[in-house]
């Protein structure tokens, strides 16, 4: 049954048993989301760990809602057909930080020379703000005939290569970048969120079919009002939170954190509905300098799915 | 297998258990990256006792099984059409390959734009990479049949459909046998990496989340069963095939 | 009553560089009934000759006249014993006599019943159910002429059938072919390099000449049967077809 | 090949590239899933001119030779252990049989552990892939040694590693050719398996970056290349090396 | 002069279910420069026997005496010619005749002076460097007895060197074989299923008996060479081996 088309009796979410996707992690283990959709809609949870996946899934129709951060967002938009893949609201800000290697002497940017630093896959929210530091700060990455050797491997990927001492640092998200702290000693040079405008940007966002959306108003409304329902009752509940979380990650993966990780994890970043537009346009901004949204320019028209001027919530909103 | 034998070999892999005991226990390298035989063992058996090891195994051998089978339907087929029809050899069979040198893990993306996340997409990749090895061994093996066993089935009255399923396959079986070998590590290759990059249950997917939880005991585990697994297929289904046709040709 | 007749067969093969005239135009008149042994130099077109027969090769020029009509096909009439036997090995020794039969849509217990007969006439009855590999090179052979003669051809075309075979074995089978011929009274092309072989077995031998290759000679046999490999009287005929193909075999050198 | 031949071949490419437009064109599928052969075709145009296919190409190919040198000697001494010394037959012998049924892919979490991110850890993949293909079919080729040849050359008073060099090697030769094929095969699939989880440079980490941008004629612009390598390397290397030993041995 | 002697030699094979004694107690006593032919039936070990003289294979019982002195492993003074050649695929003609030479280290001119003279008493110097698939049945077969004669050894043992060799071959290499033996002066052990090759070829023809076999009779052979196989005085000596062989040929079916 998990087949391309639309089946208005089921709604099938993406999301990563991931910190910053307590969100969806909360919704679904808690059964918020199925209570409030009850008599319309079964949800169909699907667990992913990477940002093109989901983008891949959405393109073959196989999921209809997913939680990823502002880069495959992007870049979904903007490969889609009739960009198809909107943003529908944020899920999270903040929680990304720069962590170096005990044995590194990397005290601010003017020790980047020649140093092996990591961030997770190419177009992702990291690789985009890694990649950008470095060019505001007049350097190069290797591959452009630079001396910073940028490394885009996954998470755990980093976890292990940091543990043998194979990187000077890395640009990592929560919880990792508490992991890479706690358990491996290593030291936070700063959180992403002190670049941006009143330490914020968007890190996870609720993104959907346009398709999908338009053709289930009813759904797409309701879920929405959960989905801003669980982000209130997380903020209000950091303990259960935790809680929910490890022994959401028990079940599924068979090992859990521990809690002063998700504890200082959870601390580090925002869950918010709050889609942060303008932080949006400008990962966008940078991610086209870095070459990453085709030669053909690109416009950001309509990524932001709004509902309030949309006709079929419009009906839906008078009936 | 004599006695001898038999205890050699247990001998062997009681020294190699040991030995890697003892590696483990020494501090050459840290324990989460090179973890002790004991942590592997407890690992399977926690895997085993909460049924997630049989069913990811179960997974995987029921797409391994899907895929090869349409590999094997579809190569012979493909194979057959080659060696009987110049023209399809000189276009398609130009063509095979070529596919047949894409490494099955290559389609995964594509796999995932097409089909989804979803078992058929596991079992394209699966079918696809194995395919063109039978493919081509069909073909071979067509081609190489001694011409004597044609011309005198020709001469008996033997055409069209008949002289293929009663001359040209049975003739071409020990070739064809050999397609199905490569083809079944082609996919049993091209299966475990699909779940891995599509991390949608199965072994493969399992390999992944001891890999993103950086749980090396869990990936080595893993990497016994499918260890165990292939060398069940190889020596069990296969040698006993091979045998049975070798003895049958009067080769063994 | 000729039964077979070649006129003018002319047959080239592509060598890398040139065009080989194996048969330069070969003339046979066969009678119903007649035992023709070929015997010629090695290379000089005997097998390709059959082949053309049988109707698996095409002739350059000339045609094959088979009961008055030209044939260029295979047919059943017409059925070759190869030189390897190309005993079929994933069939069990009655599956491989019965295959004609098979191929012919003959229901399965008709076949096994002809199959029957054509094993017990050639000794195999108790490896009926055997695979090729188990049996000696001659019992090999035997099933490749039950598989033939199962086929009920008028005309029968073997290529050096007792070729590999050892000496025993041979001196056997001789005596087991004269008989088939008496009891069958089918037509025989049999080709063999071994003079006394072809002494023994035909009603007429004819002697190929070198490249490009037309019949020599035709030499009556007229001893009465059966005939041995031992037998004297044959001397002077073998030294008869000798002569006729010693300066063939130097030119081909 | 003849000029018929030749137009054929031709006019089969043009009609499936034809194909291939008309159905992108048509709205069966979205652009993004299946992008036509002209967007496909600029891709690899605009990755040629900027350099970063063939830095690509020749950093794959590079680690691809240093990989499969390594299993070719790996998998021929080890074959002549196994073959020359039952001992070893019997115990490591077994052991190969089941690391050779490891998909390559699957070593790529231990060899992350265990090399970091290197080319050594890409090559180590694309080696262990590779060498037990070559080490079943030099030892099978050494045990299929008519042993008339041996014999003989015992006879003739060769012994030790002058009978290995002199006597088995070479007969062995024909046999270790398809282990030679048949590694080549399994060390391009490792190696840019290696390099699409690994993400570090090459010809999968093009497709990895094609992929995890969403491009998909990227990724369909790579696997033609990666396909054109794979066939360049079957129909030139290999077949060429084929032929001279068929010819040699008198087979051809 | 005693060359080579066996005494008693044994021989068991396991089978399947059983033990077959091949060999029951060989006794043969070989002077030097002798041509000894070994004839008897299919399977009953003559091939063994030449494998253990050679050292290729060890005898359950008894022993092999060379120059007096027992031995037991393969050395180059008893050099066997095997029935197929064994030539080996990957070396041209002359490598091939100059392997056992590259064996025992000598240098590369020397070995070419020596191979050039056996290429040529063979007539293959101008095949020096063809692959062996280049030569036809009977130019392998002299390549494998030069690559032997290279040698130098001082018993030469031949397993059925002719029988996959065509009539005209054969009657020549019966020839030439002579005139090497002559020549070399070597002590042959020659092994042959055709009893006129062994009155052509042999000083002295042993014949095997059946399973377990012994050597049942030995005849001495006196004509004046070179003997011809049509040579009509040897047709008394064929009957006579033919007699001993007969029933022992009969027991073995
Ligand atoms: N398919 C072929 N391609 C090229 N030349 C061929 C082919 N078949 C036969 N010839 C050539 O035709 C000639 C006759 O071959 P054929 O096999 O008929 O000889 P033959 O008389 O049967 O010889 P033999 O007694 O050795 O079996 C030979 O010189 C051979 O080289
Ligand atoms: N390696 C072996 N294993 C088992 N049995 C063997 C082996 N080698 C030979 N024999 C048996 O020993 C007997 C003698 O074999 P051998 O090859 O010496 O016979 P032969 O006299 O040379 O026969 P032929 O004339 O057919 O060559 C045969 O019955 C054979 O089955
Ligand atoms: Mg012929
Ligand atoms: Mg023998």
């Amino acid at each position: 049954n998990n087949n391309t088309e639309t089946n208005g009796g089921v709604l099938r979410i993406a999301y990563f048993p991931n910190i910053g996707h307590a969100i969806p992690v909360v919704g679904i283990e808690m059964g918020m989301f199925a209570s409030d959709l009850a008599n319309s809609t079964v949800i169909e949870p699907k667990m992913f760990d990477s940002g093109p996946q989901v983008i891949e899934s959405l393109f073959a129709k196989s999921i209809d809602l997913g939680y990823v951060g502002p880069g495959p967002a992007i870049n979904g938009f903007l490969k889609s057909e009739n960009h198809n893949v909107v943003i529908l609201s944020g899920a999270a800000s903040g929680g990304a930080s720069f962590i170096v290697h005990p044995n590194s002497v990397i005290n601010s940017v003017d020790d980047f020379e020649g140093k092996r630093i990591a961030a997770p896959q190419i177009g992702n929210s990291q690789d985009i703000s890694l990649r950008n530091y470095l060019s505001e700060n007049q350097l190069k990455p290797y591959e452009k005939g630079g001396s910073v050797i940028i490394l885009n491997i996954p998470n755990p990927d980093i976890y292990t290569l940091f543990a043998k001492g194979d990187l000077d640092a890395a640009w990592v998200p929560e919880p990792w970048a508490t992991i890479l702290v706690q358990d491996l000693n290593g030291k936070r040079l700063f959180f992403e969120e002190e670049l941006w405008p009143e330490g914020k940007f968007a890190s996870v966002l609720l993104i959907g079919r346009q398709e999908y959306i338009t053709e289930n108003p009813e759904i797409v409304t309701k879920f929405l009002e959960s989905h801003q329902q669980t982000a209130n009752w997380i903020n209000e509940n950091p303990k259960e939170t935790r809680i929910i979380f490890n022994e959401f990650m028990q079940k599924t993966m068979g090992q859990s954190l521990s809690d002063s990780v998700i504890d200082e994890a959870l601390a580090n970043l925002e869950i918010t509905t709050d889609s942060n537009e303008s932080s949006i346009i400008t990962f966008a901004k940078r991610a086209d300098s870095l070459d990453y949204l085709g030669r053909e320019g690109y416009s950001l028209d309509g990524i932001f799915f709004d509902i309030a001027s949309n006709e079929s919530f419009e009906e839906n909103n008078k009936q | 297998m004599n006695k001898i034998t038999l205890a050699k070999k247990i001998a062997f892999y009681i020294i190699l258990v040991i030995l890697w005991q003892t590696i483990s226990m020494s501090d050459i390298w840290p324990n989460n990256i090179f973890p002790s035989p004991y942590e592997v063992g407890e690992d399977l058996a926690y895997m085993a006792s909460d049924g997630s090891l049989f069913f990811g195994i179960g997974t995987t051998i029921l797409r391994l099984i899907v895929g090869l089978a349409i590999a094997i339907a579809g190569g012979i087929v493909l194979g057959v059409l080659m060696a009987r029809i110049e023209t399809i050899n000189q276009t398609i069979g130009s063509l095979v390959l070529g596919l047949q040198s894409i490494p099955s893990i290559a389609w995964v993306p594509l796999a995932i734009l097409w089909f989804g996340l979803t078992d058929t997409g596991i079992i394209f990749v699966t079918a696809i990479g194995a395919m063109f090895a039978v493919t081509i061994n069909t073909y071979t093996g067509i081609k190489n049949i001694d011409p004597h066993y044609v011309e005198a089935a020709r001469n008996m009255g033997a055409k069209g459909t008949q002289l293929i399923t009663s001359v040209l396959l049975p003739a071409a079986f020990p070739y064809m046998i050999s397609g199905f070998k490569q083809g079944w590590a082609f996919a049993w290759r091209g299966v475990i990496g699909a779940e891995l990059l599509f991390s949608f249950l199965g072994l493969g997917f399992l390999l992944n989340v001891g890999r993103q939880l950086n749980d090396v005991s869990q990936v080595i585990a893993i990497m016994l069963v499918i260890m165990l697994i292939g060398m069940a297929v190889d020596g069990f289904i296969f040698k006993k095939i091979e045998n049975k046709v070798m003895s049958r040709w009067g080769l063994r | 009553m000729t039964k077979l007749e070649t006129k003018g067969i002319v047959k080239f093969f592509k060598h890398d560089s040139h065009n080989l005239m194996a048969l330069g135009g070969v003339d046979l008149e066969v009678e119903d009934g007649d035992f023709v042994c070929l015997v010629g130099p090695s290379g000089c077109g005997k097998s390709t000759f059959l082949r053309i027969i049988a109707g698996l090769e095409k002739p350059d020029e000339g045609e094959v006249i088979f009961d008055g009509k030209p044939v260029t096909t295979t047919g059943p009439e017409r059925i070759m014993v190869f030189q390897e036997g190309a005993l079929f090995p994933w069939l069990k020794v009655q599956d491989n006599v019965e295959f004609g039969l098979k191929m012919a849509g003959i229901p399965k217990e008709k076949r096994s019943q002809i199959s029957k007969r054509y094993l017990d006439m050639m000794q195999l009855t108790k490896f009926a159910d055997s695979f090729t590999f188990q049996l000696s090179t001659g019992m090999k052979q035997r099933v490749a002429i039950a598989r033939a003669l199962v086929m009920d051809p008028d005309v029968l075309l073997m290529d050096e059938p007792f070729a590999a075979l050892d000496a025993q074995t041979r001196d056997l089978l001789l005596v087991e072919m004269q008989l088939i011929w008496e009891k069958t009274k089918k037509t025989i092309l049999f080709v063999t390099h071994n003079v006394a072989e072809a002494a023994v077995l035909g009603t007429k031998v004819a002697v190929f000449s070198n490249r490009p290759s037309k019949i020599k000679k035709q030499i009556p046999v007229n001893f009465k049967r059966p005939r041995l490999a031992e037998d004297e009287n044959l001397t002077g005929l073998q030294q008869e077809i000798l002569a006729e193909l010693r300066p063939e075999v130097k030119k081909s050198q």
